[in-house]
């Protein structure tokens, strides 16, 4: 690095470190980059330090007790059990200094230069960083924004971190609430709203939908429901915040159900109605850069913005808010700096829900794929009549495969059962290889295994699976 | 919230053949596919460009 | 089926209703043959009842009580746990009840006439069933062999059923061993003996080789060691069976290791070196059929045997003792006998072993792929570098995959970790398909998934992991 005159002269300067910022550094730097990594917070963004990770050590932890009912079932006798919050705050410490370690270690040795403070621009390309030891200032040949989003909030129920949380407050919670409230049908509510119900608190869901998961297959959704409802969960839909009170530590939450007023009372109340991008306050018309409304940022095929040497991924952007998405759009935008072709050109993009079960689904649905009139052929198999399945004590669910009717190209899984994010890999390498129902069906899957599903599943839209009767 | 990317009408290629028609500087869309439901593959790419190379220099002979 | 003079006529005769028979009966009425279905006993075979199933049930009862102690780590607070050794055989049974109802039914959907009785052959195209109403004669235009196989004894230390046990009774005691002796290395010893230890009982394991899981990867069976050894079991390698004696319920075996003799005592003792097929009693010779050596047909691609009209498949013929692969041969004869072009060419035989963790594999290692002169390129990745494996309390083991060096072709991929069997799906897909390295690094897995780990592993392989610290 060559220190200028005010600015230090740099190949690449990458703000933010969550999956997106910090893969597009080590990527850059693997191929060569200079790279000056910035980051305001703690290595890891809000993946790693208030989202998938922090909530999946919580969800396992509520899996782990919802297995000890399935190991009654099985012959394990067991006596009373209790959750300790705090030590499971210690737990997920741990889990996430390990993986902050790493990721630190990892830039370090690929040479990433790694700059606590908060940045903005100065120019189309320069940007200065607020540091603990002042400011910072970089001329960049180019430049990555992988600035990621924060919680929504809810006009009438603003977040106060202490009764009214949002879900980086509500993984930090050093004690189960008894009672809690939950404003938002989406994933990241029903995630939570399922691990803190089966942890032992009393779990209200609104939402303001006629129906939770909005845009998922109706029936996919129909088997997370009814284990919501055996863990206690009280779903209200179509339910409107119209006011609150607190008092005495309770939250007193005012809901409009078709013209009834409902009034809820709750020691927290969790707000999941969304994320915001973190666009403000970088000053990005001085870099000749404007958002759309809700504040995202229009990139092209390799993620670069209406600035050519500036490029925006992960959350910032238009598109699912998903990790994975976050980090490949990080790995293509530091190759496409490095000089090279690459390109988001992705078949399909999985999504995976923690719910209980699990949901994965990669691909078309029925109905996106009627919408762009494809004709379609579908299969579907039960977890019910999987020998596996059962022996796991985790007998629901069902994986259903959608294909081109003509051609039986693979053109969507969606799968509701045990181990589903794991299962879903080979349906989304199935798509991008453009693989067809034969290929899977006449693919050797073990017995006795989850994967068999899949397998069946396909067989089943030829006519011809084993363990489905009939149906035609 | 699922993203789906797949389009009607898309070029089936796996996700190397894909990355190698970019690096080739070749549009997929105009590759004919000799794979199993018509998927391109990387010698139907290698054939491909053996033809535009045989074009271009047919063309420039004829300019002569 | 017409009723002839001596023996009824009908298409296809099939003997065994394990996972290769009853397939191959599903697949060849779908393909509208006219199928008899002889079984002797229960309808599901070894699989079903002694086999994949019953094996499963018992490893995860054991499972759960592991996750009680990972749930401790998690912040769930447990008191004592104890097995029911009699409440866990009533839950097994009630899944191999729900199974062999099911297949039954799906028989009868398909209309294949089962018949209960043993069968032997009376000519090349006639057999006799010996059924509880007397004997039974049927003519047929094919016939397939699906007679599975049975535990092998030893023969200085003959089953005895009480204290000298095959995995069939083992997996049939009511009441848990305080001190188990296992002779064998292979799955189905460690697979059971790691779910014994679990659930308390003591565990030996003694085995003549040099090591456990002869023909696995070193490195894989590195991993399942350690918790073996976590789990209390001890491990005694080059160990032969020198004799034993049977005293007030406790047998006591005397075995060679190095020249040195030990005598261990134990409650129960399992013997499991092997299995035997069951060709004998069959009559063979009738049917112009001969075995080799160890009672195994031999066949051709489609299952074929040296007479025609007959196919033998699944545990009677050469191959690994698995039910996927039975029930593939099952599906192929059936098509064969319909006329079709099927054939067994599949790239590859996936393997899952359901030890702790699970291991599964499939297409060739570094030793086999350099034993036919390939030159590979070998990625891998750690668990404990998955934020999921970290949050599941499973950071050990690790995904490795090898490809072609030039083509990058992936070959073979061996995992150890969690839901190692529903991840080899991936991989299979991945062999079949011809897929390359860049087609799976390049397929977007999602995140906090364990299909992350086999994307890096791919990664790595090319020297692009994003994950794992640059070694070359
Ligand atoms: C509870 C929860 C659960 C989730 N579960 C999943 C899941 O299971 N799977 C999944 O795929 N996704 C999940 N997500 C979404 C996922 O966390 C995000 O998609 C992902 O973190 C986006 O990555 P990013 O790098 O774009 O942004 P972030 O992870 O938000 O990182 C952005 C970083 O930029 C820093 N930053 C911002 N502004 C500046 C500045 N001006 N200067 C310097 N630094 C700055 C921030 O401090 C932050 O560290 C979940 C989210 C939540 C909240
Ligand atoms: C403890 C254990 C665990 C196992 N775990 C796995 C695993 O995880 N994965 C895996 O892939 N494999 C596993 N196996 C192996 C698997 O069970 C066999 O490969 C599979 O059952 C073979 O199927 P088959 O149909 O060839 O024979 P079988 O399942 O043995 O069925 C043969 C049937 O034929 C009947 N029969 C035999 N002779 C006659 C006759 N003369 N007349 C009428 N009927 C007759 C028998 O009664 C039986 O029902 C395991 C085996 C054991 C013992």
């Amino acid at each position: 690095m060559v220190v200028g005159d005010i600015a230090q002269n740099v190949q690449t300067v990458i703000i933010g470190t969550g999956p997106a910022g910090y893969v597009a550094a080590i990527r850059a730097a693997q191929l060569g980059l200079e790279v000056v990594l910035i980051e305001r917070g703690e290595v890891g963004g809000i993946c790693l330090h208030a989202g998938c990770i922090s909530s999946k050590a919580l969800i396992q932890a509520a899996n782990a007790i919802g297995t000890l009912a399935q190991a009654t079932e099985m012959g394990v006798e067991l006596e009373r059990h209790a959750f300790n919050m705090q030590k499971h705050q210690a737990w997920k410490a741990s889990i996430q200094q390990k993986l902050t370690r790493g990721i630190s270690a990892l830039l370090a040795a690929n040479g990433v230069t790694v700059v606590k403070g908060t940045a903005l621009f100065m120019s189309e390309d320069r940007i200065a960083v607020e540091t603990e030891q002042g400011m910072e200032y970089y001329r960049f040949e180019a430049g990555i924004i992988a600035t990621g989003s924060r919680p929504q909030p809810l006009p009438n129920l603003p977040f106060d971190g202490l009764h009214i949380l949002s879900s980086t407050e509500a993984l930090r919670l050093t004690e189960l609430p008894k009672r809690l409230l939950i404003i938002g049908g989406d994933c990241i509510g029903l995630e939570l709203g399922t691990a803190f119900a089966k942890l032992g608190t009393e779990v209200i869901i609104a939402c303001s939908e006629s129906d939770i998961l909005q845009g998922f297959d109706h029936s996919l959704v129909q088997i997370v429901k009814k284990n919501m409802r055996r863990a206690g969960i009280t779903l209200l839909t179509q339910a409107e915040v119209c006011g609150h009170t607190i008092e005495e530590g309770t939250v007193c939450v005012t809901l409009q159900q078709g013209g009834v007023e409902k009034k809820i009372a709750a020691d927290k109340v969790l707000v999941t109605v969304g994320r915001r991008p973190n666009t403000e306050g970088l000053d990005l018309d001085r870099a000749g850069l404007s958002t759309d409304e809700h504040g995202f940022l229009t990139t092209d095929h390799q993620g670069r913005t209406a600035n050519r040497n500036l490029f925006a991924i992960g959350d910032v952007t238009h598109g699912p808010l998903l990790a994975h998405r976050a980090s490949r759009e990080g790995m293509i935008a530091a190759e496409a700096i490095a000089g090279r072709n690459s390109a988001k050109d992705m078949a399909c993009m999985p999504t995976v829900l923690f719910t209980d079960p699990e949901i994965a689904t990669v691909g078309l649905t029925e109905a996106e794929a009627h919408a762009q009139g494809i004709a379609v052929t579908v299969g579907q198999f039960p977890f019910a009549a999987s020998g596996r399945a059962l022996t796991l004590g985790r007998g629901e669910g069902f994986c259903r495969i959608i294909a081109e009717q003509d051609s039986r190209v693979v053109l969507g899984v969606h799968i509701v059962g045990a181990e589903a994010s794991s299962l879903v890999g080979e349906a989304a390498l199935a798509i991008e290889m453009g693989a067809t129902l034969e290929d899977i069906s006449l693919t050797l899957h073990p017995h006795p295994t989850l994967t068999e599903t899949l397998m069946e599943a396909a067989a089943d839209a030829q006519g011809i699976a084993i363990h489905v009767a009939k149906r035609r | 919230i699922s993203a789906p990317i797949l389009t009607a009408g898309r070029v089936l290629a796996t996700p190397a053949v894909r990355q190698l028609a970019r690096d080739l500087m070749i549009d997929i869309r105009l590759v004919s596919g000799s794979g199993a439901a018509g998927r391109v593959t990387k010698e139907d790419l290698l054939a491909h460009q053996r033809a535009q190379q045989e074009q271009r220099l047919s063309d420039a002979e004829r300019a002569e």
